[in-house]
Order: structure tokens, then C-alpha cells, then sequence
């Protein structure tokens, strides 16, 4: 176990598999001599060569297609968006192609890629810059979708998304590649569609995942002093989804809230409800469901603006204290 | 442009070559031919795109391949696929949607790819496989071999974004892949004319620094000469070109179109440089008795028709596979 | 009061507009002579001539950014995707552009645009050409989203997406082109985020809209023979939407259904069960929610496979059955 | 390529013109300086990009504008809006994130717009702005109104798939847009040299059929000469042209650039071919007197002192009103 940041942590998953496989390679703006636009794959073209760490030029919707076709003749192409909104551009190449092309030629073929990159606002990066886009992801069939919140799952979750067969969007977010956590270098993956309980709760079922997992515990410690006893899902991976995790914890707790980052209308937290509402978790709610969000626009750029987009520690605090203080106490 | 039937045959193709080309194009004509049929009849559903008018282009170009290297096809893709040896019964099964087609009925006209020929796929989106084109020739680059990528595409799908990514990418890396542009004059409606405001489409290659050459593309010869000098600069390391092979469809863009947009004089002059009569003529002057042709032709349709045959009698595929097709499995394993 | 197909109603509008109003113009691939891919523009060139039908090149990405630049200098472009599969292909001008605008810009601009084309499957066109992707525009702050199921509404909707100050996402289903129906050809734009019941009922209220309007009222009919009393809402407008009117059906009926054709997962049913879970209809549902959506699966092209991937009126009246027994009987 | 100082004024500019341009080009760099310094102190938030070093391509095109005329602008955007007139209070007031600022704070550095002068705006997306120009021209042209567009971008852009779209519009539709390449050798890092396969990219417009002329960007005489062509040619209906301007970046590409992809000696080496130097010494000799000069350097920092008071006096923006800033109200008004 050593200690490192998440940002190291994702470096360590893709010099470990380039070490290992000749097969993986990583593309994107600006990764090679400058680092990436967050550092990520910084020194990285000393280690393995121009060749192996290749510098692109703006060309989003290129570079992942040129993805997709390393991927088909037998390469392990890891594509980094330098902001995830920039996979817009790229939008037909994700999803018409590689999210399909296994289905579509019946089985044939697969894509064995990774497109990874920051997601998330919160430093000041603005409208075209900081969005939260998994919904659109966990939409399409044949893309797995993973966003960790903690170094080691980082490290762990793209082992195995490099070493999936299909292609996969693994979603890092800009405020957490700072964090430090250990991390333990080896050679095992760890699986997708696993969630974890990050605390474990009486009162409430709060699923998140990504920054807002650390946003969520924090607020917890607030409200367990106020004598609210949260339990806490971190996702992990929203494609595939360990939606019985989540099911038999409502069960326990009788009441489900959803936090993430992206803007509410249409987020996952809509999925994650409905699942809960289809599912026998149902006979044990006691509670209307609570969405803690980010608002309904585009991100902003003022601090005090960007602050109010996302839910801050204090928003999801007296949001469920609010919640659990009229649903409880009406009971 | 057209070579006159008097010319010697080209050095490098043999008499016994050539007739395997008329084979190749009578099968993509008959091929094609019988799907408009069957569209006609209502017994195919969907749409399709046919190639018909334009067989000397994927026939020329895909003689010039070797063995290992691979395509990129479209939307109008049963050519390349004949082409290549691809499985007429599997690719008549496809249309009609049969769990005996190349995709298990999955993906129909516009989706079928076999790898093991060296096709990776046709694909319904415009423009949408020359990135992937080059990402093939990236990774044989990075794989150290020699294989070369053909990447066809419309004179239409030049107006795409991908196109454009996609050529810089090949240019500025030195990729072996080549692009051949079937231009046909039109997209769908849009002809070049009016979607170009350039002489020919060649000239746009000179805006990456790739050279390019424009051939007649009902000559398969020139086809086959131009893409063999292409693909041997990819293999040799010398990068990218472009060919603009010039060429005509006959019937429609697809089942649903009116052709509005173009005179019947127009189709009529076209149809005088018919591709398959140029070679026949080529191939009559140059030695080759008429009856094996026609013999040739008898048995291209039969093998259409057997294909046909073979579509009809197979089953239907079973829907209770479908949620289990989405992702490939762990290990990677295909059908 | 005149009958006319759905297709017709479009192009109604769109001709009203034109009449009306110099600044709108429409642009797309094929939609001059050839009359667009559906015939829903055909003639239309003749009668405005080739700069006011103007046929553009394969660009999806510049087209749809040159309508932004034309409304930006006091124009009303309608864009046409030939299918709207291909607004892939345009996903950054949609929505880094087109939906922020207004507000990136802290309100001194607006883009009146609309951006229409065919959705759907069941026209044998696999699965690069047959997708429903409301759930990511929903999900876009700025966009207004509408999918209209009768021909009226279509025309009704459009005329006022013409009108609105903001980018327009207009779904038409390709099946429904055909469709006949009456439509009042005044002036009159029908405002949005105004859902309507279809057809009252007391057992369960089924939220759905577009092609599944019609497929969820034959399957009520069926079940109204078997003594089920089924409540139909067609939402017609996705963003703006009625949640009241969903939230106060549910307080009568008492169970939520959602049926539409879209993959299910992530889908737009996410949100719309959301919302009445967070709502005070929570005290008043007496099952677990019931999706009915297109599978979790690309489109596939055979019959029998794209058959089974949309809803059909069998299995949506035999899925809605089974649950109206399953939890009605049991309770 | 440098004009030499002995020359006379182009015929068309004045002295006084001159020294217009002088107070905006020095405005320009004044503010990003202080914009610069402000980062460095932590008191602006999120990131910039600096139009240091780059003046004379804003201002030496915007001269040749007439009202009326719009702009597209890109993320390295504040030389465009104060080369149109901007008001540098409210730009200093969006920068630290404040009500008063261009955009109530919603946008920031990378999403200053004023239509009002011309700006449709800067944008974070690299070339999304170009298909928006072409747009804006087309609707010019349906109008049949005069104007002309210039859409500005980087050398980067132009490998995006939006350039190309947007380039190929303008070109068959004969659009009054000129696209003002700003060539300052590299993209974040990546330099012409490896993303380009071509020796200049003035090149790339003959792939549509667009004329191109290359400039000394740091000469702007050379750019507002090159520049006022082009624009005529597109106000007089003969379409698009593209310019190349050659120029240089001092500072790093935003605020997080170690500069590690280039030399010390390249940024100095450039420094000594400084746009406003170049100018000063320019009017100097054709008869300004150095204290005017001073004079309008000691106005100018004056002025962005004022604009950065003004902007730290101003209230912040109240969140409360978001969620209603979303959507343009029915009546089509704005803020
Ligand atoms: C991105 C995209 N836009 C539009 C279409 C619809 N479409 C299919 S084929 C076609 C015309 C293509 O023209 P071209 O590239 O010249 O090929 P051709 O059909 O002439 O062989 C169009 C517009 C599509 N499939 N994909
Ligand atoms: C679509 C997109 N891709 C990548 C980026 C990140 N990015 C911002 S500016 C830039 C470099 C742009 O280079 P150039 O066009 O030459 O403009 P310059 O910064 O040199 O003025 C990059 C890669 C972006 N903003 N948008
Ligand atoms: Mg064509
Ligand atoms: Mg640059």
C-alpha cells in the first residue's frame, strides 16, 4: 500500500497496463511533454515514448474513431478527452460507433476501448467546461459508465476497464485528483457493478457517487451529531449498477435519496428512483424521494454562482436534515 | 479517360485475373440487382443502398490489396464486401433478416462487416468509418506491420467533419491508408456541384498535404493501377493518399427515392460507360471467347439465386438473444 | 377543420411561418427538390425557392451551428436532421452552444431555433437510424424538448417552437408521418409543457408520449374488455413538462405506469417517476412503478428482433395486465 | 515579412488612426497583464487565456470593419472585444465574477459577448465558433444586407471537424465571412509543425476553393491591409477568404502552462519582433512624438486601473436568480 492522489492513481492504472500489455497505448491534447491538461499523464512520454503517449491534434471526433479502429485490428487504446464535455464533439464516434459496433455486426467485432477524462465544475472552468455528462452515457447500450471516488477505485476501475472488451467512459472529476488515499499497486481489477456502503445508516439510504460521495459523508458526520444516522452508496460504476445493493438498503432504511453533481432533470438520480420504485423496495418506503442536484442550468462561472450549481456540503446537509426532520418526526 | 478496348491488357493483370473481376462485378450487379427486386416486392424491409453502376471501383481497389490488409466500407457497402470474397448467402441472409446473416439479422444492409476478409464494416453513418479507417493504419503502424487500410467513402461524406479529422490524422502521422472516394455525383439530392465549390474533388486532399489522383472509376483498370501505386506508398511508410474514382449509380440512392434531382439523359449517358460492358469488351478484344462470359454470367446468377434460396429457408433469429448481445464477454470471446 | 397526415401538419406550419414571417427559413440534407427524406418538405422549394428551402451539404455539425448564426442576427432557421440519430453529429453546437448561449452570455442573446427531424424505430433502418434520444436534450438546460403524437399537435407545437425565443428540439416519430388526422389550420401555436389525458380511467394512469400514445390507447381498449379502467397521458412537451397533471392523475389512480419507446435505462421514464416520487402523489401509489420501454439494446434490424425491442400494443397491454392483476388483485 | 520602419503609412491609414490603434493594442495588453497578475495572486478563479503578444491581428482586422459587421471570437477572446470598443469595466467586472460584469458573472473569460458592438461572442469549444459565423453570414445574405463576418480562431482549430464544415458552407454558399486564422504556432502544445503536414496553413483553404493570403500578424499595417480585402471581397458578394496570420503568444496557453513544450530563446526571439513595439517605432518615424506616446500608455494603464477598481467594487451576483436565467422569456427580451 502506498499513499498517492487520485490524479497518480489513474497514471499508476495506465502505466501498469502499458507496462504489462504492448497492446495499450494513450492518445489525447496535449498528454505527452505538457502532462495533460491536468497532469495526469505527466512524465509518462519520457517512460514510454511519443509513440505510446501520442500528442493529437483538436480533433475529438478523430482521435476517438482513430480509437475504435486501433481497437478492431487488436490495440488497448485509451483516448483522453482533456475536458469530458469535449466528447461532444466525438458524440457519433462514442455512441454510433463503438457503443454499437458489437451488436450491430452480430457479435463480430469488439471494441476493447477506453475514453477517459475530468468531469465536474468547481473550478471555475464555466458553461462548456465543467458539465457532468454520465446520464447521456448510462443511456446508451454497449457503453459501460464509471466514475470513482477515491484513489484506489480509480487505480482498480481502469485496470479493468483497460482490460474490458468493450468500450468504456470512465469519468474522473477535476476536484479529486488532488485527493490522497492509499492505493494498493497490484495487478487486480476491480470488477464493475459493484457499489459500496461507505457508511452504513438507520434513517436514510443517501446513493451517490464520484466527488459527491466525500460531499455526502462530510454532511453525515454534520447530521449524525444532530443525532441522523445515514447510510451512504457510493456507485462506483453507474454501467453496469449494483442496484440490489441499493434496493436492500432502502429495505433497511425506508428511505432513498439520490446526490450527484450533474443537473437534476434527467440525471441518473431519475434511474436510480425508478429502479428503487420498481423493485420490492418499494413496500418499505416511507418517504417521497429526495434528489440533491445540481440546479437546472448550465454551470456558471462566479464562485458564488458555481457554488450554489453544485451541492455543497452545507446544501446536502440541511437538504436531508429538512427531509428526514419532516418525514420522521410527521411519522 | 476511358481506356480504348484496343490497349494491350495492363502488365501486371492477367487474362485469368481480369475474368475474376468480371466475376466479382457480375456478382455485385446480379447481388444487387435481385435486393431491388426484392425491395420492389415488399419482401425486404428497411432500406438499401446499390451498387450498381459502380463495381469497377471496389473491384479495382480491393485487387490491389494483399492479404491482412483491411477496408472500411458504407452505408453503400455490398460491393466492397463481394469484393472482398465476402459470403453472398450470409450477406442475402442479412437482408432479409435471418439468423444465418452475417450479423444474425442484427444489423442488416447497412451493417455488415467481416473481419475475417479484412472488412470492418459498413456503416449507415456518412463519413463515420474514415476515422476508424485510420485508426486501423495507427495500429498497424504501432504494430510494426505493413498492412494497409482502404477507406472508402462517397464524394458526400467528404463534407463531414470526421472526413476532415480523419485525413489530418493520416497526413501528420504517415498513416497507410488510402482514401477512395467513389464519387458518384451525388450525395443523396446534393450533387457535387453544388456541395463543392472546387473543379474536383482531389483538390481538397491538398489541404492536409496528401497527394491525390483522380481516376475513371468505370475503368477498372485505371482503378486498379491508381490503388495499387497508393497502396504500395501506405505499405512503404510514405503516408496517405487520396484517389477520387469518378462514377455513377444507376438506380436511386435508396428504395425511396424519386431521382427528382437528375435527368434520365443523364442516367442514360452514364449507363453507355457501363463498367462491366467496358471490361466484357476489354476482355473480347484481348482474347476471351464470349461463351465462357456468358458462362461466367450464368453462373453468377445462379450462385444469386442459390444465395437467395439459402436467405429464404433460413430461420428467423430469436429475439431472446438480444439483451445478451449488447456486450462482448469478458474474455472476448465472439460468435 | 381540414384531415391531413402528421407530415402534412409539419409542413403546414412550417409554411404558415414562412408565409408569415421572412425571417424563418429551413435547412437540411435533401430537403429541396427531393423533398426530404420523408417527404415531409416536398414542394415546399417551389413555393420559397432555393435560399428559404435551402439543401445544404453532409455537415450536420455545420448546419445546425449556422442556423445558431443566423438566429443570432435576427433569423428563425428551422434545421432539419434527415434522421435525427445524425444530431450526433452536431451535439456540440446543440448543446455547448445552441442551449448555453442564453445564458453563458448572462442573458444578451437568445437563439430562437428549431431542430426537427424523424425518431424511432419500426421502419427496418438498424440501429445507427432508429434511435429515441429525448432522455440527453431533457437532460440539457436551455433546450425546450416536444414530441407530438397527433397530427394537430404536431402542427400546434411547431408553430410555437417556431415563435420561441430558444432552441427547440422537435422529435417527430417516422411512423406516425402517415398518420391521419384533423387539424385546425389558424394561427394559433399550442403552448407547451401542457400534457393531456387521452383517455380517463381509474386503475393506473400510463405516462407516455409520441408513437406510444397510440399504442398505449389500442392496448387500454383491449384492457378496458378485461374490466381494466386505464388513465393515458400524452405529455407531447418533455421540457417544459406537466408534472401536475401526472402527479394529480396519480392521486386519483393511485399507480404509475410509463411506457415509451426509448431504451430504458436512463431513459426519460427515469425522470418522470422521479418526479412523482418526490411529489406528494407518493402517500397515494399504491404499486411499485411499471416501465414498458425499448430494451436495453441498440435497435436491431430483423422484423421479429426490431419488433421485440419497441413496445408493442401486446406487450404493452400484457405487461400493464399482469402488473394490474399482480397488485391490484393482491392487495 | 516585417515592414520596415522607413516605409511610409499605407495611403488609406492616418496618423491619428494610427495612434488609435496604438491605445487599443496597448489596452489589450495592459489588461491581460493585469488579468495575468490577478491569477498569479489567486484573486480570479477558473482560467484565462492572454492575448498577449497577438494585438495587431485584433486590431489591425477589426479596423478594417465597418458597423454593422459582426465577429466570432474564440477562448483567447478579450483582444477581439476590446479591439471592437469593449467596455473594459464590464470585461475586468466578468473576469472577477461580478453582477456588473458583460455576463452577471455567468460567463467568465471565455464567455465574453457584446452583439451590441459586433461580438457574437468568445467560446470555450475550439472552432465552435466558426459555424456559427458562417451562420451569421448567412443570414446576412438572406437579409441581403451588406455586412460581413470575420471568424476569428487559432491554428488548433482549423484540425477540428467544425473549421471544415463551416469553411465548405461559406464556400458554396459564397458567404461575406473571412476567417482570421490566428497562427501563434501552437495549439495548448501541440505546434503547427506536428499537427499540420503542411507548410502553411493558408493551404488548407484550397481544399474549398477558398482564396488565403499570409501575414505578418505582427505587423499591423500588413494586417489591416490583408484584412480590409478580404472583407471587401466578401461585402461585395465574391465570398469567403481565409488569412493566415503569423504571430506569438508570450505567455503560457492558460494559466496552468509550464511552457514545456518551447524554448526560452523561440519566446524571446519573438519578443524582439513585438507587435506594439513595432508600431511605436513606426509612428515614431513618421513624425508621433514620444511623449503622446507615453501619454497614451499612461491613459491606458489608467483606464484598466479603473476598470479593475471598478470590477473589485462591484457587487457579486446573487445565486437566487439562476434557475430563471435559463431560458429567453417569450417576448424575446433579454437582459
Ligand atoms: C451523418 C449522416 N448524415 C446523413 C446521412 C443520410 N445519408 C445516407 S447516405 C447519404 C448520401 C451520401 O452521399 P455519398 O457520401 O456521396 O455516398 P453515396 O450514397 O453517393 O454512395 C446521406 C445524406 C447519414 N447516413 N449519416
Ligand atoms: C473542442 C475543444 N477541444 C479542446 C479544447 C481545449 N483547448 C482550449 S484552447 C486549446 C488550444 C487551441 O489552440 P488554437 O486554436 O491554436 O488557439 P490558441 O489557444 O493558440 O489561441 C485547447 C486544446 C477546447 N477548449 N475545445
Ligand atoms: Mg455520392
Ligand atoms: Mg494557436
Amino acid at each position: 500500500m502506498s499513499e498517492m492522489t487520485y490524479g497518480a492513481a489513474i497514471r499508476s492504472a495506465i502505466e501498469w497496463e502499458m507496462d504489462r500489455d504492448p497492446r495499450v497505448f494513450i492518445m489525447g491534447e496535449d498528454i505527452g511533454v505538457y502532462g495533460g491538461a491536468f497532469g495526469v499523464t505527466m512524465g509518462m512520454v519520457d517512460r514510454f515514448g511519443k509513440e505510446r503517449v501520442r500528442d493529437t491534434p483538436i480533433a475529438e471526433e478523430g482521435i476517438v474513431g482513430a480509437g475504435i479502429g486501433a481497437a478492431l485490428v487488436g490495440m488497448r487504446p485509451i483516448v483522453e478527452m482533456q475536458f469530458s464535455d469535449f466528447i461532444m464533439n466525438a458524440m457519433d464516434q462514442v455512441v454510433n460507433q463503438a457503443a454499437k459496433i458489437h451488436f450491430m455486426f452480430g457479435g463480430r467485432m469488439s471494441v476493447p476501448l477506453v475514453i477517459r477524462g475530468p468531469a465536474g465544475a468547481g473550478t471555475g472552468a464555466a458553461a462548456q467546461h465543467s458539465q457532468s455528462l454520465e446520464a447521456w452515457f448510462h443511456h446508451v447500450p454497449g457503453l459501460k459508465v464509471i466514475m470513482p471516488a477515491f484513489p484506489d477505485d480509480a487505480r482498480g476501475l481502469l485496470l479493468s476497464a483497460i482490460r474490458d472488451p468493450n468500450p468504456v467512459v470512465f469519468f474522473e472529476h477535476k476536484l479529486l485528483y488532488k485527493l490522497k488515499g492509499e492505493v494498493n499497486e497490484t495487478d487486480e481489477g476491480l470488477p464493475f457493478g459493484r457499489g459500496i456502503i461507505r457508511r452504513y445508516g438507520a434513517h436514510a439510504t443517501v446513493v451517490t457517487y464520484s466527488l459527491m460521495v466525500h460531499r455526502t459523508l462530510e454532511a453525515a458526520e454534520h447530521l449524525a451529531k444532530k443525532g441522523w444516522d445515514i447510510e451512504i452508496i457510493d456507485l462506483r460504476s453507474l454501467v453496469p449498477m449494483d442496484v440490489d445493493l441499493v434496493v436492500e438498503s432502502v429495505k433497511r432504511t425506508g428511505r432513498l435519496a439520490i446526490c450527484h453533481e450533474a443537473v437534476g432533470r434527467g440525471g441518473v438520480g431519475g434511474e436510480i428512483a425508478a429502479r428503487v420504485l420498481e423493485s420490492d423496495a418499494f413496500d418499505y418506503l416511507n418517504s417521497p424521494l429526495l434528489r440533491i442536484s445540481g440546479l437546472n442550468t448550465p454551470v456558471p462561472y462566479s464562485p458564488p454562482l458555481e457554488q450554489a450549481f453544485m451541492p455543497s456540503v452545507d446544501r446536502i446537509e440541511q437538504t436531508l436534515e429538512a427531509w428526514l426532520t419532516q418525514e420522521v418526526t410527521s411519522q | 479517360m476511358t481506356r480504348s478496348a484496343a490497349q494491350p491488357l495492363p502488365q501486371a493483370s492477367t487474362l485469368e485475373e481480369s475474368l475474376r473481376w468480371l466475376r466479382i462485378m457480375l456478382t455485385i450487379r446480379r447481388f444487387d440487382e435481385t435486393i431491388d427486386e426484392l425491395f420492389a416486392q415488399g419482401k425486404v424491409h428497411g432500406t438499401t443502398h446499390l451498387y450498381i453502376g459502380e463495381e469497377a471501383v471496389a473491384t479495382g481497389v480491393i485487387a490491389a490489396l494483399q492479404p491482412g490488409d483491411v477496408v472500411t466500407s458504407t452505408h453503400r457497402g455490398h460491393g466492397h464486401n463481394i469484393a472482398l470474397g465476402g459470403d453472398i448467402n450470409a450477406m442475402m441472409a442479412e437482408l432479409l433478416g435471418r439468423e444465418t446473416g452475417y450479423c444474425r439479422g442484427f444489423g442488416g444492409s447497412m451493417h455488415i462487416a467481416d473481419q475475417s476478409l479484412g472488412n470492418l464494416g459498413a456503416n449507415g453513418i456518412v463519413a463515420g468509418g474514415l476515422p476508424i479507417a485510420v485508426g486501423a493504419a495507427l495500429g498497424f503502424q504501432l504494430q510494426q506491420q505493413s498492412q494497409v487500410v482502404v477507406a472508402f467513402s462517397g464524394d458526400g461524406a467528404l463534407n463531414e467533419g470526421a472526413f476532415h479529422e480523419a485525413a489530418n490524422l493520416a497526413a501528420i502521422w504517415k498513416l497507410p491508408v488510402v482514401f477512395v472516394v467513389e464519387n458518384n455525383q451525388y450525395g443523396m439530392s446534393g450533387s457535387v456541384k453544388e456541395m463543392f465549390a472546387l473543379g474536383h474533388l482531389a483538390e481538397r486532399a491538398a489541404g492536409y498535404g496528401i497527394p491525390a489522383t483522380m481516376v475513371d472509376g468505370n475503368d477498372i483498370f485505371s482503378v486498379w493501377e491508381a490503388a495499387g501505386q497508393a497502396i504500395e506508398t501506405a505499405r512503404s511508410g510514405s503516408g496517405p493518399s487520396l484517389i477520387e474514382a469518378v462514377t455513377y449509380r444507376y438506380k436511386g440512392h435508396s428504395k425511396s427515392d424519386a431521382n427528382r434531382y437528375r435527368s434520365r439523359e443523364e442516367i442514360q449517358q452514364w449507363r453507355q460507360r457501363d463498367p462491366i460492358d467496358h471490361l466484357k469488351e476489354y476482355l473480347i478484344a484481348n482474347g476471351a471467347d464470349g461463351s465462357s462470359l456468358a458462362q461466367i454470367q450464368r453462373e453468377v446468377a445462379q450462385a444469386v439465386a442459390d444465395a437467395l434460396q439459402f436467405a429464404e429457408s433460413s430461420p428467423w433469429p430469436d429475439p431472446s438473444m438480444l439483451e445478451d448481445a449488447v456486450y462482448a464477454k469478458e474474455d472476448g470471446t465472439h460468435v
